[in-house]
């Protein structure tokens, strides 16, 4: 039954790209949206289910067909569902459907073909990520790994014609290429240690081993995995990729860059929870560096001027988040964040995508402004996206984030703590000078931005990564007048506005009155698997013998693992004591939540002067922020140039064109100067061919009788 | 035992006669009659080795089909005589030829030879001794059992280079294609 | 029963004679004919060979070769025609414009 | 009691001689029946009913000069009326046309009456039909005069094409008669069906009969297919150069030849000797009897019949007369798997 959540898209993708250029944009798009339709109730049907069943033993297996069969090696093609993976498809399915039925409206200027095309590379991209979500073990999950980012790097250079966005694909898949890199490394390492590569077995035998005091096996491997991840998940220092990955259409950067695919990192870690919890070192270094790009990321986005960009960096400072939510541990609040995560910042791109499908195609928020009036419906949706983003009370995105952070202070890391604060802070102010800037005030140029955006379109290629006017969307007949969102993009919006402001209730904290639903529905995924993990019996007792004290060990790190499962009313007592505080930080937060807000009111709807006296002032700082810490300017100088000069000095001028081709040539000449002589030999009389013929018989012959 | 001793030098003789005198006669008319000769004389051997239906296959299709065809084509284009040197290698065509018909006259001792010595490893699987029932051989019936059954893949293909040939031959002599 | 090595001797004899054939004679039929005689040496030394060890394979393979020797005539005297139509001579020295 | 190679011997002068008569007697009743056609009388001077008409010709023949042209190669000129006649009566060799006998107790044990029993007989059959074909040929090439070439050329093609069908219905009899001996064909065809109908396998092959009929016409390039001596195209065909003896060679050949093929007729599908009231050592009368309705047959076709055009009798020989053989062939051979004989 799991196979045909990806089978569905797949499906569709096939017949997009088969007779995609015959079909009328309507027929393809309906193809589309409907295979995304299909794949979202099938999800859903097996997703119900799988809550059918005993809480700790959730889990739909599919073994599709025996896939690889080496010696020892023996990997199955295989789907499984369980908890996280059902939180993940749910999330691919229907946000994937969402933002398909809001491409139909979005891309209905391209061509017929181009229609189909970009439809077809949609539904390949949904195929492989239900692929990536469902996959039982590390090859199956790695073809969509894979797959997804083909499809990303399809997507991101649609409109191939723009030199920008070319670029911007071979970006990203190169960048990925180097996370690939390391999980692909990560696997070997972990066949090697386990002699398996199905999650539960690694699991369950992880499970078995108490968790490395010092650097080991496990922490490379581990560590290994996490560079895959921070490659797919745009996390430092491979996060350069995701802003320009903006190039592509706008529903593709919301559902490929913001709400799916990118956050594939941190699912491939709530994948293997176990392995991770048993070494701290990665666990640590993985918190480091989630909280590190959450700040970093945030700081960027403050200066940013591109719509699209900004969202971007939110995007890569939320994902960092919640990789110090996985770091600390936090694997559900993680993954909560995460789905809370996928409606709001879809609903903010497709808001984006409305703005700019009004404004013809102009991104550059300086030249917007006062949009409220023009675009209530985006406006509207975009504010609830941005509340929720921001941590507003009682939204979704104030409970994810709120757990991630009580997570990694009751964890006892105050320091990520620490910073994941600013972190949310900056998040706050940001989204809200981005809303401030588009929608409030006045418009700065309405008119000019429309035709700066014509110009920029007649002269393609001209717009430079991050330059204004982009011309992301081919809209060049309408000036001025603006109109909102068409109805089916204005439906997709509305209804992942109320998701947003819903989607959180499935993880109320205990303390105000919530019981954590989405936690102890998660939990079982990140816990030592016992029988369901396809062991004996008796393997399988001594797997829950073995749990105990690699739960132990874990303790200090983590709530992660079955301690919940096992004696939750224990938890309860402890969650008890800590009530008070969680309640403080959770009032905490809630402030910092407005502090940012008002900042953001003060600095960009009020006092602008002064926004501009401090950039002035802190000249030096505000271009660090404005050029990305320079960090790409730093790939530039430290990896590409040397690769790029030993390319040309070396291997071109002298192993291709020296060695290589002199040793064709060579061989060529050689042969035309041998056949010159041999060509004696060709005397066009057939008696003399006979005689030589004859010779051969006779020779071969008396060899044999002198022999 | 005489008198088959006799019949071959009788038929031998007249076999290699014919033979030389095709291969050094310069009227290919004349060439073709001795080669018929020839083949009779063979048929006439062949019947000595209890094969009557190889010796009546010998002038059925060699006598009286493949020598026709040399027949009409000689008369068709009536070459009575082979024209002389007036090739474009001329006499210096001709040294290499006489060195290949001097190779020949080696091939024939190594032949000799070899042939011999495969007759001696032959003497060790004879079946039923030396002289095995004429029957057994000669027999046309058993012919075509070996020939429908061991064989038959071999006579299928036969079949189809027959057509080939066919085809291939009306091709290259139709006039205009 | 005349010893095999009669009938061997008298084959290779027969095979040397039509290799003279081909190399002395200026003239394609002549030649082709040459190349009948070393079929039906070869012939011979089959059934030589096969009456010897007692079995009729040397006759089917016999069999084979005359069928061979029927398409190779067909197909060499159609090129030989061809050939005299074009060059209006028999002589294979004339031919000799597969060179370069 | 005289030894058998004297009886062989005996039955081979007998064969001749007897061949030698029947070419006689052929070309007087050939010249009657055309007559009484045509309603002439034909020869009636020499001998009672010109009787003796046919020795007049031979000697009118042997007495006069042999001619040979110019240009023409002497050897093969005369070596091709020899190899027509040889083959002319190799062939009837094979040709069994009595039961088996000891001829009244002279000889020991019995023999069949023919010259030669081979258990091939029927290959040996075609195998000397293919070379009598060269003395035609030769004769046409070596007689250095246009007619005579295309004569040669025609025949030769003609016996080739038909030779195909005459083998084809004849092979069919054979996988009735489930041998390759003449004679074990004829004694195949021994004995009444139903008591009254001879198991003659003209009855069990009719279309194989008249292929072979017609095939034989065309094998003894006799009317309507007597394209290589079409007076009227080509004056006298191959045998145009030729006179006195090598013409009378030719003209023997030919008749002796439609003996031979009637005979064959005979043997292969009208039952040999076989026939009802007479014994069975008397069956050659029966033999003699049946060659002679086939070669009255043969006769009356001549003189009734136009001759065909050229490209017809080839297109007649391979488009329809071959594959028809061919069909008959494996219908044949599928009832003979089928019934088991």
């Amino acid at each position: 039954m799991l196979r045909f959540i990806p089978l569905l898209p797949f499906v569709g993708f096939l017949i997009n790209l088969a007779l995609g250029r015959r079909l009328s944009k309507r027929i393809s798009g309906a193809v589309a949206c409907l295979a995304m339709f299909g794949a979202f109730l099938v999800s859903a049907w097996s997703v119900w289910t799988l809550v059918q069943m005993a809480p700790d033993s959730r889990g739909i297996v599919d073994r599709v067909a025996p896939w690889i069969e080496s010696g020892a090696l023996s990997i199955p093609f295989t789907l499984r569902l369980d908890p996280l993976g059902a939180v993940m498809v749910l999330v691919v399915t229907g946000i994937g459907f969402l933002i398909h039925l809001y491409s139909t409206a979005y891309m209905h200027e391209e061509r017929d073909s181009e229609y189909a095309r970009y439809f077809s590379y949609l539904n390949l991209f949904a195929a492989f990520m239900l692929v990536l979500v469902l996959g039982a073990n590390f090859p199956v999950m790695f073809v969509g790994w894979e797959g997804v980012g083909l499809c990303s790097y399809l997507l991101i250079g649609f409109w191939f014609s723009k030199k920008s966005a070319s670029d911007a694909g071979k970006k990203a898949f190169i960048v990925n290429r180097v996370g690939d890199f390391g999980f692909l490394l990560g696997m070997f390492m972990v066949w090697v240690q386990f002699g398996t590569l199905d999650f539960q077995a690694v699991a369950y035998q992880a499970g078995r081993l108490p968790p490395e005091t010092v650097f080991g096996t496990l922490s490379i491997a581990t560590l290994l995995l996490f560079v895959g991840a921070s490659g797919k998940s745009a996390q430092i220092p491979l996060h350069v990729w995701l802003p320009d990955a903006m190039e592509g259409p706008t529903p593709v950067s919301a559902l490929i860059h913001a709400a799916t695919m990118v956050t594939a990192g941190v699912y491939m870690i709530g994948r293997n929870a176990v392995l991770f919890s048993h070494a701290p070192d990665t666990m640590a270094v993985v918190a480091g560096i989630g909280v590190a790009t959450a700040l970093m990321a945030g700081t960027i986005g403050l200066v940013q001027n591109d719509i699209k960009r900004v969202l971007a960096y939110s995007t890569v400072s939320q994902l960092g988040l919640m990789f110090v939510a996985m770091g600390v541990g936090a694997f559900a609040a993680g993954i909560f964040h995460l789905y809370t995560h996928a409606f709001f910042k879809a609903l903010l791109f497709l808001g984006s995508g409305a703005v700019i499908h009004a404004l013809a195609g102009e991104q550059d928020i300086r030249k917007m402004g006062g949009l409220r009036r023009e675009l209530p419906v985006t406006y509207w949706t975009f504010l609830i996206g941005s509340l929720a983003i921001a941590g507003f009370p009682l939204l979704s995105g104030f409970f994810s984030k709120d757990e991630i952070l009580w997570k990694a202070f009751s964890g006892g890391h105050t320091t990520v703590w620490a910073v994941a604060v600013v972190a949310s802070l900056l998040t706050a102010m940001y989204m809200f000078r981005l809303v401030f800037l588009t929608f409030h005030g006045k418009r700065a140029s309405a008119g000019s931005g429309a035709h700066a955006a014509d110009a920029s379109h007649a002269v393609a290629g001209h717009a430079q990564a991050g330059g204004g006017g982009k011309a992301d969307h081919g809209h060049t007949n309408h000036a001025a007048h603006l109109h909102d969102a068409p109805p089916a993009m204005a439906i997709v919006l509305i209804l992942l506005a109320a998701g947003s402001v819903v989607a959180g209730y499935i993880g109320v904290p205990r303390v105000i009155g919530g019981s954590n639903r989405i936690e102890a529905f998660l939990e079982p995924s990140f816990a030592v698997p016992g029988i369901e993990a396809g062991m004996p019996g008796e393997a399988a007792g001594e797997a829950s013998v073995a749990a105990k004290p690699a739960e132990a060990a874990e303790a200090p790190l983590t709530t992660a693992g079955a301690s919940h499962a096992e004696a939750p009313q224990g938890a309860e007592g402890a969650k008890a004591g800590e009530g008070g505080t969680e309640l403080t930080l959770m009032a905490f937060s809630i402030g910092i939540a407005f502090t940012g807000i008002g900042l953001a009111a003060y600095f960009f709807l009020n006092r602008r002067d002064v926004t501009d006296r401090i950039a002035a002032s802190f000249a030096g700082v505000h271009r660090l922020l404005l050029n990305k810490y320079f960090v790409d300017e730093a790939y530039d100088a430290v990896i590409v140039q040397p690769i790029y000069r030993v390319s040309e000095r070396g291997l071109w001028k002298i192993v291709d064109a020296g060695l290589i081709d002199g040793a064709v040539n060579t061989a060529g000449e050689s042969v035309s100067g041998w056949s010159a002589v041999l060509r004696l030999l060709q005397t066009g009389s057939i008696r003399a061919y006979a005689l030589s013929i004859f010779v051969g018989v006779v020779v071969i012959l008396g060899y044999y009788v002198w022999r | 035992m005489g008198t088959e001793l006799l019949l071959f030098y009788l038929f031998g003789g007249v076999a290699v006669a014919a033979s030389l005198l095709v291969v050094l006669g310069r009227n290919p008319m004349h060439s073709v009659l001795l080669l018929i000769v020839s083949f009779a004389a063979l048929a006439a051997l062949y019947i000595t080795l209890d094969s009557p239906f190889a010796a009546v296959i010998q002038i059925i299709i060699y006598a009286g089909a493949i020598m026709v065809l040399f027949l009409f084509v000689v008369m068709l284009l009536n070459a009575h005589k082979e024209d002389e040197d007036v090739a474009a290698g001329g006499p210096a065509m001709k040294k290499p030829l006489y060195m290949g018909a001097a190779l020949a006259v080696v091939l024939a001792a190594e032949l000799v030879w070899a042939l011999l010595r495969a007759a001696r490893a032959q003497d060790d699987l004879l079946i039923g001794g030396a002289s095995p029932d004429a029957a057994a051989i000669g027999s046309v019936r058993g012919l075509g059992q070996l020939l429908f059954t061991d064989y038959a893949f071999a006579f299928e293909v036969t079949s189809i280079l027959i057509i080939v040939a066919m085809v291939g031959a009306v091709v290259l002599a139709k006039r205009e294609l | 029963m005349v010893p095999l090595e009669h009938y061997l001797i008298l084959s290779a004899i027969l095979f040397a004679t039509g290799t003279i054939g081909v190399f002395l004679r200026r003239n394609v039929i002549t030649m082709l004919l040459s190349i009948e005689v070393m079929l039906n040496a070869v012939n011979l030394a089959f059934i030589a060979f096969g009456r010897t060890i007692g079995s009729a394979d040397g006759q089917v393979i016999m069999f084979f070769v005359v069928t061979v020797a029927a398409a190779e005539a067909a197909v060499g005297l159609a090129l030989v025609i061809a050939l005299f139509r074009h060059r209006e001579t028999l002589n294979p020295d004339m031919f000799t414009s597969l060179k370069w | 009691m005289i030894p058998l190679y004297i009886a062989q011997f005996g039955i081979i002068l007998a064969v001749f001689g007897l061949l030698l008569v029947a070419a006689a007697i052929m070309v007087y009743s050939e010249r009657k029946v055309a007559a009484l056609i045509q309603q002439r009388y034909g020869p009636y001077l020499v001998g009672p009913k010109g009787m003796l008409q046919p020795i007049a010709d031979v000697i009118k023949l042997i007495f006069k000069e042999t001619l040979r042209p110019k240009g023409a190669d002497r050897i093969l000129f005369m070596l091709a009326p020899l190899i027509s006649a040889t083959a002319a009566f190799t062939a009837f060799a094979v040709v069994p046309f009595g039961a088996e006998t000891d001829l009244f107790g002279l000889i020991d044990h019995k023999i069949s009456l023919q010259v030669a029993d081979v258990n091939v007989a029927v290959l040996v059959l075609f195998a000397v039909t293919s070379v009598s074909l060269y003395g035609i040929v030769l004769a046409g090439w070596s007689s250095n005069s246009k007619y005579s070439l295309f004569g040669a050329l025609r025949s030769a093609s003609q016996m080739i094409s038909y030779e195909l069908s005459y083998g084809l219905s004849l092979a069919s009899v054979l996988v009735v008669a489930n041998s390759l001996s003449l004679t074990d064909v004829v004694n195949a065809q021994s004995g009444n069906w139903f008591g009254f109908i001879p198991r003659w396998f003209v009855f069990l092959q009719p279309v194989g009969f008249v292929i072979f009929m017609i095939a034989g016409v065309a094998e003894t390039n006799r009317s309507p297919f007597d394209f290589p001596e079409a007076e009227q195209e080509l004056v006298a065909g191959y045998h145009t150069e030729y006179s006195s003896t090598p013409f009378m060679m030719f003209f023997l050949a030919e008749y002796i030849n439609m003996v031979t093929a009637a005979a064959v007729a005979t043997d292969l599908f009208l039952g040999g000797w076989h026939g009802p009231w007479l014994p069975v050592y008397l069956g050659w009368i029966w033999f003699l009897v049946k060659i002679g309705a086939i070669l009255f047959f043969y006769i009356w076709m001549r003189w009734t019949l136009p001759r065909l055009r050229y490209d017809q009798l080839m297109t007649f020989g391979w488009k329809v007369l071959l594959p028809l053989a061919a069909l008959n062939l494996i219908v044949t051979a599928a009832g003979v798997i089928y019934f088991g004989n």
